[in-house]
């Protein structure tokens, strides 16, 4: 399973990584489960552990760490949105 | 075109600035049935903008092309099922602004005034907490990414006690 | 100048159209404080205005003159002491108007849009209850004054809740 | 006692008067009684009766019945406003 993985904002600028194309390994069924093994790096990649604020979406939609992710998905992590 | 087209294409994610007057001009010309206009314009404050006590001489407004516009497009199609609505239009901008800059602008027509001015409210306050957008200050200390308001998320929820 | 004198400036009771964005623009004009403006358009409908079924081809606005300028300047000094405001404009005209035209406007500059959006709709509640305006439609059945609808007094009586 | 009385919209046209200066008679202290007073000329000017939906103001404010009516006052009666 392959998706594109996409940060923004201070995520973007602490990861050094605007976006990623990852083939997944086995066992990652949800964002919940994805997010955990980015942060799993370690280092810099922390900021997307547990506790931290980060929002989500896949397919440019929010959505929360329960929600499946599937082949050719695009996932993004940002930080709570600030516009308007 | 139908309705929902409507909705969709009043949505615009831009650099450029936009004219308000035309904007607003634009939600009830030709039409008879408009009896309000009710709009918003956020600008770019010099002041504390996060809270905190430096000056903003700029800002970078970041945001997550493709998504941006479909949020702005859910929350608008959102309202249209909540309130009786003849027209809206919500343009924000991304892109370095400075102090006295316009940076989003929300509009909503309606016969009745309750229907335009609580739509509208929605929309911002919607927009706030959904739509992919990041702002970056230019201070003296250096860029700061500004923090989200807790008083945006509470400002959203109260929308949901209608449900 | 004085922010009394501010607010009183602000009222304009008139026959001439306005410029909405030329209004808009000048509340946040030469400021970095303004982080929000509010406004509202009220203008003629065509379709039973008054809630009956007759098209209307024209109305005439007929005012107290003197009495509606210090009934404005009231509302918006009253929207002063209740939220935090750094500008107001509140036109209205008087005349004959025909559907399309423009009627009213409200605008308002803070700092936070929930002090501008809040100021500007009651402004336009107390507006409908206490500002001496009274309006006439042209039907093809002759000349019909529009009565008081109770949903203005229930939409002004609102806000008494908070004092 | 003298004052002005103005009439407006619906209620002007009715009574075919948009204003006029009344001395009153003694007995006249409040604007309910000035109210009454010009209702009792019968007629069209039952327009002002009881239970009739009429607002009034005194030197351009808004006041309920009770409230006392001055040498030179400008009074003024209409029905519910119906602006913006």
């Amino acid at each position: 399973m392959s998706v594109k993985v996409l940060y923004f904002a201070n995520l973007r600028e602490t990861l050094g990584y605007s976006h990623e194309t990852l083939t997944l390994p086995a066992g990652i069924a949800t964002l919940g489960d994805l997010r955990a093994h980015l942060a799993h790096r370690g280092g810099v990649w922390e900021a997307l552990g547990e506790g931290r604020n980060v929002r989500a979406a896949i397919n440019q939609e929010m959505v929360g760490p329960d929600v499946a992710v599937a082949d050719r998905d695009e996932i993004a992590f940002f930080p709570p949105v600030t516009g308007g | 075109m139908s309705e929902i087209q409507r909705q969709f294409d009043s949505v615009a994610v831009q650099e450029a600035d936009f004219d308000v007057g035309d904007e607003i001009a634009t939600l009830s010309a030709g039409r008879a049935d408009v009896g309000a206009v009710a709009s918003f314009v956020g600008l770019v404050r010099a002041d504390k903008l996060s809270g905190e006590g430096s000056a903003v001489s700029a800002m970078t407004l970041e945001h997550y092309p493709g998504m941006t516009e479909k949020s702005l497009e859910a929350i608008v199609t959102e309202a249209y099922g909540r309130w009786s609505l003849l027209g809206t239009r919500v343009i924000h901008r991304f892109g370095r602004l400075v102090p006295g800059d316009r940076i989003v602008f929300v509009g909503v027509a309606s016969s009745h005034r309750g229907d335009a001015f609580a739509a509208c409210e929605f929309i911002m306050d919607y927009l706030k907490t959904r739509a992919p957008f990041w702002k970056k200050e230019d201070t003296p200390e250096g860029g700061r990414w500004v923090d989200a308001r807790e008083a945006d998320d509470s400002a959203a929820a109260r929308w949901d006690a209608w449900d």
